[in-house]
């Protein structure tokens, strides 16, 4: 590492940046962390991307062909795409790569659901024949969040996907430098001078990916005031996800820009455990979500007005799929009106345990908005204090409260996780579901109509379907939705705005 | 002496093994589960349940203990769950920051304490050494991390002295490095130079009273020479000692103070492998703490005869 | 008016043994004796000083007033407390100065009054006009430097001597006071010596810079007999060679017979009696000093009729301790504190353990009392075997045998009273509260205590009140064997005689079997009827005790007996 | 106590009134006077306090992060509470895991202790354990034991309480060692009083003086441990107002608004230094042997 540090430094352009988190996992596939999705777009390429406008384009790939009966599928890679290693990019990677993120994403098991073949025709070209025409092609392997399919050499993609891989030879604009890797304080990338953009302008993860500064360095700083005054006195350039409430400080600074870079902003969810009392009964979901107001739960986890709203929506509010169908039960926000409709139900004050991860502030802070709101409106409410890991590890459990088990927790999602029915969000399966494990076979039903929609109507419809059975069994309460800015040095320009953090195309003056 | 030393050593063994069994206990039988912290949001009931396979976490608890000592006794203190990185990767890449800012930390604590004390226990009961204990006193009372932001704020802020976050490596150049270093040098030295000067005051009055003392007074001696000869020279044992027993204190402050001033050394290693549920860093760390803490203490114990010619083995 | 007149006397009185009592000074230095006789080296001249509010008295010192001359050795002797060490402190000026002022009275030292001196000025006469050595030689060495250096800094404080001239005055100065090998011991560390080359340092130290005055407070009590014989002689000796005078503080008046020319007796910090050794030691004019005098033990045993015979109460047969576990992680060193001993001893009868500290007699004693277990050997009381008895089996014997401590300060438990300790061995085997109470009350009684003292707490009592109240202890159990380990000698003479007779009459009265530790051959003398010496462990000799001390058979029962200070004094009063 | 000085006195009885005012020594000295009213004071603001407060849960999102007016005395943290009423109500979890810490560790340590002392054999597999646990750094352990077994009040105080043990138990371990070498220990066993008895009524006597000024230190240094413990995130459930947890909510806002480390951060600060003036000047008056060692 010595060698490395002194390799760089003259005349070389480095970036320095705080990554909203500590990188822990290389392997984007494997995790589903938003910094290793993060790390993943740095170090690798996508086969596809998608735009400012949410449509997939072509990134890796030069061109492709539908058959007819929309069945067939035919890629063909641009030219002089490498590895970091050297090597060529060839068909038979991005078979191996898709392969493994088939295994373990959501939107991907569901595409190799309908997958017969996926396999490669020459070096540059392969093909991927499904049993039905399926609509979401394109959206799943264009995916913008996790996983995210990204194009790993073969070897490296033959990994069990329930492994993590150990080789991080890229695809992408950045060389991830392993040396230089302290897990929990730096990331070091470096340009890959062999990469070849494309040639449109950069627009979300879409576009030519031109890497503009020699060296990328992630400083993680697990202190925010630390992280805000590391930026103000110009140690570092680029802080991601600075706390709402510091905003005030670094804009007051005029060397310092701050603004919201992703247009989706993240959701808020209030999650109930559907398979157990009291919320096994979906009126007293709906009672509770009544309870909730959302401009209470956006003031506390947000404060400044200018950086949410409220959105009734199930979808992103400003996304193709974002209505308002059968929201009411979400507009309530009032724990009078609350207590009426759980007074029609068949709570028994039954004590509601709410896990409240006390390491993350805005999650705290929505855990004790909900336990207000709840008692005002006559639940029994139990908080359990905990810090985020502890939650992850109890919400899988389904045994009763005493047994390990819970009845809520908080949590948000990135917009673009849950922009469309196939987010595991809005699943209906109390198997496969995510946790809380509400189960509604007409959601189901509605959610496998959409990817198989014929037209842009069936398909909107589809989602609002999905979208009125969500809240005609009060799956969640939605609670906001909200924009995380970013803050950087006005020596840094060139940000595309996506609900990703990208690094290409910045520069440092 | 080469005999009880290694008595010493072999009787650091079953220390370490209550250190090691208690570690293990205490991870094992706490609630978190690393494997759905792995398998992250989206993961089911089943991928879970592969993890668990795969960490060996089914196995039963004493054959798991077992696993664990014998990688262990091959130096081999595991892979973290996370990183996949060997722990004693991650430990060899984080200790320079962590072993600088305790050298700091020392050599200040030790130059301004053992004075401070020495003069307090002369001018017992005066104004300056009102003030000694009274700081000492102060020292034990105050967090750290309220003194580390008031530092921060007050030094680097306000007064733009110095850089307000993170480490330079002394390799890269002195000024920097004490630059870096020296305000969480100084956030951490309070309470050990409270506890130093304490000690040394306490040990020096003691010394003070004996009879060799007022042997050197029945001989002319002058008072300075009386304390810096004969009274610092035998309260050095229990002043070492202190040291010794400091460093417990030291790993804690560590821990506190890296994370306020976003130090990437072990304390703040520590802290985030506890949140992450990542069991090896922990158990690793741990260890290797106490291993540190009892090797110091060892050469403490050993080096008595370096101060105290009466203390021979 | 009152103080004029004493200053003549004690002006007289210096003028009546001028010259006289220093003839061996004068032979030494001839030159100097008629300069001195016009100014004594040391003057005390009224000397009062104040103890602090809430003291027991209102002075430490009240109006002493001695003088010591050139050449000549003045003993200070008194009981504990009386001021010896606080008058010889406040002529070095190195008493607490706060705790303790002097407020009336001069100090001259070669005609310099040493109260009137700045602290600079007393530091230079430190060393150069006058030296001092203590009690405790261990404590009195600084235990991390080079006994040669301690010296040294001596020289380096008070002249410009290069390191070299330094060290070899130094090694001077240690042949001078006959200590072996200096070049080698130079180098040594004080914990490297023995008590008596430690003591010997001091006094090198003290006398590199040949001050006119030596201030020796207790030099000898921490030593063994043999070795304060030595001690005794090297100060007399250099006492002589370098005209010194040598103000010479002790409690032991055998040590006065042995060395001093005049006496000074002190009590409640006020001079009694002072005069030519052989005039107060022989014909005291003070009651004080006489009751002083009559409660010295004589070294000649007086006759004692021949204990009845009967059956042994205490048998002890190849008794050993070897001290140091054999564990894994231990140093591994062994001390063998007892070997082989065997001793009996019967109703009626008193046994005494001599020999010097660290013969084992405490071990023997504790190994009997099962304080600590033997290593092997028997022990046996009433002919049963309580050697190897576990904690349970013992307990019922525990009551035949008791144990007196050399400490009075530690052997009551402070927090509680004296009756809860005298009726708690009683109760333990089930006396009840009533009859052990009234019984504790008529044994007070018979320890010469007001049975109403019960109620009280141990500080209350003095020193000699305490060790009555450990007998009354221990006789409450109705033991069959007493032990009394060191029991007086942590005593006042006078006390010590009380007690003394106390434990003769109380052995008569129960016919006790009783096993007397002591390392002070003059009261073994009285109160023994037998004696046992130890030395190293091993009893070297044992038999009666007329015999023993009028015909001692083995060489070290001899070298004790002879090193014994003042054997050839008869103090004013002894019996014998 | 009057009367008792007259008999005593009456009696003539010599050094009655050492013994009588060895409580008044402890009442007359400084430290033990202004810690222990400082310390009172705190205690009464930790009883009554919350009665007169607003309360401290109420959360009012549109007055977050107010700075300190009349109304709101320190201020609102970030959820728009009240940071006065959450100081006051936070005094008594700090009080409640000092006491508790202490009160808990000094009875662990007693115990264990007395038996290592007093019991040979058992005395090395004691010692190796509290060795063992002494030489985990005791944040580190607490760190690790709260978050691994779930944050709440109970494993806040065990946690902190672990690492203390040990100090106690060599503290004690060595008065028993000295204690039991006294003569009237040996007195005791010899005129055969069983040795439980022994252990109660001669040894522990003498450990309760040092106990006292330990635990006084004890308890000061669990109130911060605490607050460290809340400041990192792995103390006390957030939704119980400590001091820790408030300045550990308070730490992203610090520059923003510094009242809400600023407050509980003194209200700490002063609590510790008036405990641990109170220990000095316990330790001076009770102990004045350990006090010249320490
Ligand atoms: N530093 C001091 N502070 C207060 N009182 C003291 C101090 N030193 C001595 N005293 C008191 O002064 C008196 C005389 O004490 P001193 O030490 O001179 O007795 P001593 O004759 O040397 O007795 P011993 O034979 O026990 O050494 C005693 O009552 C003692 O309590
Ligand atoms: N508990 C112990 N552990 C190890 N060695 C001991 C112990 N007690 C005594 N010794 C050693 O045993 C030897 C005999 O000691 P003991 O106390 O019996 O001597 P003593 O004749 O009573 O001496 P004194 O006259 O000083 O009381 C000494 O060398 C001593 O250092
Ligand atoms: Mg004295
Ligand atoms: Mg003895």
């Amino acid at each position: 590492s010595v060698l490395g540090k002194a390799a760089y430094g003259q005349g070389k352009s480095v970036l320095r940046v705080i990554p909203h988190a500590d990188l822990k996992n290389l392997d984007p596939i494997w995790t589903t962390a938003y910094i290793t999705r993060n790390h993943g777009y740095l170090i690798y390429d996508t086969l596809f991307a998608m735009d400012e406008d949410f449509k997939p384009q072509p990134q890796m790939v030069d061109s492709w062909t539908v058959s007819d009966d929309k069945k067939t599928w035919t890629f063909t890679l641009r030219e002089g795409l490498k590895f970091h290693d050297g090597a060529p990019v060839k068909a038979e990677d991005c078979v191996a790569s898709l392969k493994r993120w088939g295994a373990r994403d959501g939107m991907g098991q569901q595409l190799m659901n309908v997958t017969d073949s996926l396999e490669a025709v020459d070096d540059r070209t392969f093909e991927m024949k499904l049993s039905v025409p399926y609509g979401l092609v394109l959206e799943s392997i264009g995916k913008i969040s996790s996983n995210v399919p990204f194009m790993m050499p073969k070897r490296v993609a033959e990994t069990d996907p329930f492994e993590q891989i150990k080789d991080y030879t890229g695809s992408g604009p950045f060389r991830f430098v392993s040396e230089e890797w302290t897990p929990g304080s730096k990331v070091v990338y470096e340009k890959f001078e062999d990469y070849v953009p494309r040639d449109e302008p950069p627009s979300a993860a879409a576009g030519g990916k031109v890497a503009k500064v020699d060296r990328v360095e992630w400083l993680y700083f697990p202190d925010q005031t630390t992280a805000m005054n590391a930026l103000l006195a110009g140690e570092v350039d680029y802080f991601e996800q600075p706390a709402n409430d510091l905003t005030p400080i670094l804009e007051s600074n005029p060397d310092i820009t701050v603004e919201v870079n992703d247009p989706l902003g993240n959701i808020g969810f209030a999650r109930f455990n559907h398979l157990l009392p009291p919320f096994n009964d979906p009126e007293v979901c709906r009672a509770a979500i009544m309870a909730m107001k959302q401009e209470d739960y956006m003031a506390a986890g947000v404060g400044d007005q200018k950086y949410w709203n409220t959105c009734f929506s199930v979808y992103p509010c400003g996304t193709p799929n974002a209505s308002e169908v059968g929201s009411d039960v979400m507009k309530v926000g009032d724990p009078a009106k609350a207590k009426e409709a759980l007074a029609k139900t068949s709570y028994d004050g039954t004590p509601v345990v709410i896990m409240q991860p006390t390491d993350i502030p805005l999650l705290s802070a929505f855990s004790l908005v909900t336990a207000e709101a709840l008692r005002k409106a006559g639940f029994k409410v139990e908080m359990q204090a905990m810090d985020w890991s502890t939650l992850t590890s109890r919400r899988a459990s389904r045994e009763p409260v005493d047994k390990g088990g819970w009845n809520m927790f908080h949590t948000w999602w990135i917009g673009a996780d849950v922009i469309d029915p196939m987010s595991i969000a809005f699943s209906g399966d109390p198997e496969k579901g995510w946790f809380g494990w509400a189960s509604d076979e007409e959601l189901e039903e509605a959610r496998k109509a959409y990817p198989l929609a014929k037209t842009e109507e069936e398909k909107l419809a589809a989602a609002h379907k999905v979208q009125e059975r969500l809240w005609a069994i009060g799956a969640s309460g939605h609670l906001g939705q909200f924009f995380v800015p970013v803050a950087y040095s006005k020596k840094v320009s060139g940000l595309i705005r996506s609900p990703v953090q990208f690094f290409w195309n910045l520069s440092v003056s | 002496m080469l005999r009880y030393i290694l008595m010493r050593v072999l009787a650091t063994v079953p220390v370490m093994a209550v250190v090691a069994l208690f570690v293990f206990l205490m991870l094992r039988l706490s609630p978190g589960d690393p494997a759905s912290v792995i398998a992250g949001d989206y993961a089911t009931a089943e991928d879970i349940a592969r993890i668990r396979e795969q960490l060996g976490l089914n196995d039963p608890i004493p054959q798991q203990f077992l696993t664990w000592i014998g990688v262990l006794l091959q130096g081999d203190l595991g892979t973290s769950i996370f990183t996949n990185l060997p722990v004693t990767t991650l430990i060899a890449q984080r200790i320079e920051p962590t072993l600088m800012l305790s050298l700091t930390t020392i050599v200040f604590s030790v130059l301004v304490a053992v004075p401070l004390g020495a003069v307090a226990a002369w001018k017992s009961g005066s104004l300056i050494d009102r003030f000694v204990m009274l700081f000492s006193v102060a020292g034990f009372s105050v967090p750290v991390f309220v003194l580390g932001y008031v530092l921060i704020y007050v030094i680097s802020m306000k007064l733009n002295l110095l850089p307000v976050q993170g480490y330079r490596s002394p390799a890269d150049g002195l000024g920097p490095f004490f630059a870096h270093i020296a305000l969480p040098t100084m956030t951490l030295s309070v309470i050990f130079i409270a506890l130093i000067a304490r000690m040394t005051r306490a040990s020096v009055i003691e010394v003070l009273q004996e009879d060799y003392v007022r042997t050197a007074r029945a001989k002319g001696q002058n008072e300075f020479t009386i304390l810096i000869r004969h009274a610092l020279a035998n309260a050095a044992v229990p002043i070492v000692t202190v040291i010794g027993i400091g460093i417990a204190l030291l790993i804690g402050g560590v821990v506190v103070t890296e994370s306020v001033y976003n130090i990437p050394g072990l304390g703040r290693l520590v802290l985030d492998a506890v949140l992450a549920r990542d069991y090896p860093i922990i158990q690793g760390l741990i260890l290797f703490f106490s291993f540190v803490y009892i090797v110091i203490n060892l050469l403490i114990d050993i080096s008595y005869s370096f101060f105290d010619p009466r203390i021979r083995y | 008016m009152d103080h004029l007149l004493s200053r003549h006397r004690a002006g007289d009185h210096r003028a009546g043994g001028q010259c006289d009592g220093r003839r061996a000074a004068r032979h030494a230095r001839p030159e100097n004796c008629e300069e001195d006789v016009s100014e004594p080296v040391l003057d005390i001249r009224g000397l009062t000083v104040e103890l602090p509010k809430g003291a027991d008295r209102r002075y430490a010192v009240d109006d002493v007033r001695f003088s010591v001359d050139a050449g000549e050795l003045v003993c200070v002797v008194g009981e504990s407390g009386s001021g010896k060490s606080v008058t010889a402190f406040t002529v070095m000026g190195l008493n607490p100065p706060r705790a303790l002022k002097p407020v009336a009275g001069e100090v001259m030292v070669q005609g310099i009054d040493v109260l009137k001196q700045s602290t600079r000025a007393m530091r230079r006469l430190r060393g150069e006009k006058m030296a001092m050595i203590f009690q405790e030689p261990m404590t009195a060495l600084n235990p991390v430097i080079k006994v040669g250096e301690q010296i040294s800094e001596m020289l380096e404080i008070h002249t410009d001597l290069s390191p070299s001239d330094r060290r070899k005055r130094v090694l001077e100065t240690m042949g001078d006071v006959n200590l072996p090998e200096p070049e080698k011991l130079y180098h040594s560390y004080p914990h490297q010596l023995s008590g008596g080359q430690r003591q010997r340092i001091m006094i090198a130290m003290a006398l590199t810079l040949e001050p006119a005055l030596l201030i020796a407070d207790e030099p000898t009590t921490a030593l063994d007999v043999t070795t304060q014989a030595q001690i005794l002689r090297l100060v007399k000796d250099i006492q002589r060679r370098h005209g010194m005078g040598v103000l010479f503080i002790t409690h032991d008046f055998g040590v006065v017979a042995e060395i001093a020319d005049r006496v000074v007796v002190m009590r409640d910090g006020r001079i009694v009696e002072q005069g030519p050794a052989s005039e107060v030691l022989n014909a005291p004019k003070d009651p004080y000093t006489q009751m002083l005098m009559a409660a010295v033990p004589s070294l000649t045993p007086p006759e004692r009729p021949e204990p009845k015979p009967a059956d042994p109460a205490l048998e002890v047969k190849g008794l050993n301790k070897v001290y140091g576990s054999t564990g894994w992680f231990s140093s591994g060193r062994l001390v063998h504190a007892a070997q082989d001993v065997e001793l009996t001893v019967r109703p009626g009868e008193t046994l005494g353990v001599v020999g010097e500290s660290g013969s084992g007699k405490s071990t023997v004693a504790r190994c009997v009392v099962r304080l600590v277990d033997p290593t092997s050997g028997t022990v046996l009381i009433n002919g049963e075997d309580v050697a190897r008895l576990d904690e349970r089996r013992l307990r019922p014997h525990r009551r035949d045998i008791q144990i007196v401590f050399q400490d009075p300060y530690r052997s009551l438990n402070p927090r509680r009273t004296v009756g809860q300790s005298i009726v708690e061995g009683p109760m333990n085997f089930g006396m009840s509260a009533e009859k052990a109470l009234a019984n504790a009350r008529e044994l007070m009684t018979v320890v010469g205590l007001s049975p109403d003292a019960l109620d009280r707490f141990p500080h209350q009592f003095s020193g000699g009140q305490r060790q009555r109240i450990c007998i009354a202890r221990a006789l409450a159990m109705e033991p069959k064997v007493l032990i009394a380990d060191e029991a007086v000698s942590a005593l006042d003479v006078s006390v010590q005689a009380q007690v003394l007779d106390l434990l003769a009459d109380i052995r008569q009265r129960f016919d006790l079997a009783m096993l007397f530790i002591t390392h002070d051959l003059r009261v073994a003398a009285q109160i023994c009827d037998r004696i046992m010496v130890m030395r190293h462990g091993q009893v070297v000799e044992q038999g009666l005790t007329r015999e023993v001390y009028g015909h001692p058979q083995h060489d070290y029962t001899r070298a004790l007996l002879a090193a014994a200070p003042g054997r050839e004094t008869r103090f004013a009063g002894t019996a014998a | 106590m009057a009367l008792a000085k007259d008999t005593a006195e009456e009696e003539g009885v010599v050094g009655a009134r050492r013994e009588k005012s060895a409580l008044g020594l402890v009442l007359a000295h400084r430290g033990v006077l202004m810690g222990g009213g400082l310390l009172l004071a705190m205690v009464l603001v930790a009883i009554v306090g919350p009665n007169f407060t607003s309360d401290p849960m109420a959360l009012n999102p549109t007055q977050r992060l107010k700075p300190p007016s009349m109304e709101l005395w320190f201020g609102t943290d970030f959820l728009g509470r009240d940071v006065f009423a959450r100081v006051v109500s936070g005094a008594r979890v700090s009080l409640v895991v000092g006491v508790a810490v202490a009160a808990v560790a000094v009875a662990i340590g007693l115990f264990l202790g007395m038996i290592a002392g007093y019991i040979r054999a058992l005395d090395a597999p004691i010692m190796r354990i509290m060795d063992g646990l002494m030489s985990i750094p005791g944040i580190l352990l607490a760190i690790a034991l709260v978050s691994l077994s779930g944050a709440t009040l109970m494993t806040v105080i065990v946690a902190i309480v672990v690492p203390e043990i040990p100090r106690v138990v060599r503290l004690v371990r060595s008065v028993v060692l000295t204690v039991r070498e006294e003569p009237y220990v040996e007195a005791a066993i010899a005129a055969g009083t069983r040795t439980p008895l022994v252990m109660t009524r001669h040894i522990l006597p003498n450990t309760i003086a040092p106990l006292i000024v330990q635990a006084t230190y004890i308890c000061g240094s669990a109130m911060l441990l605490e607050a460290i413990l809340g400041f990192l995130g792995a103390g006390i459930p957030p939704e119980i107002p400590s001091w820790g947890n408030i300045m550990s909510e308070g730490r992203t806002y610090f520059q923003i608004s510094p009242w809400i480390i600023f407050y509980p951060g003194i209200a700490l600060a002063i609590t510790v230094l008036a405990v641990n003036v109170m220990g000095d000047g316990l330790r001076d008056t009770l102990d004045p042997r350990i006090a010249r060692k320490m």
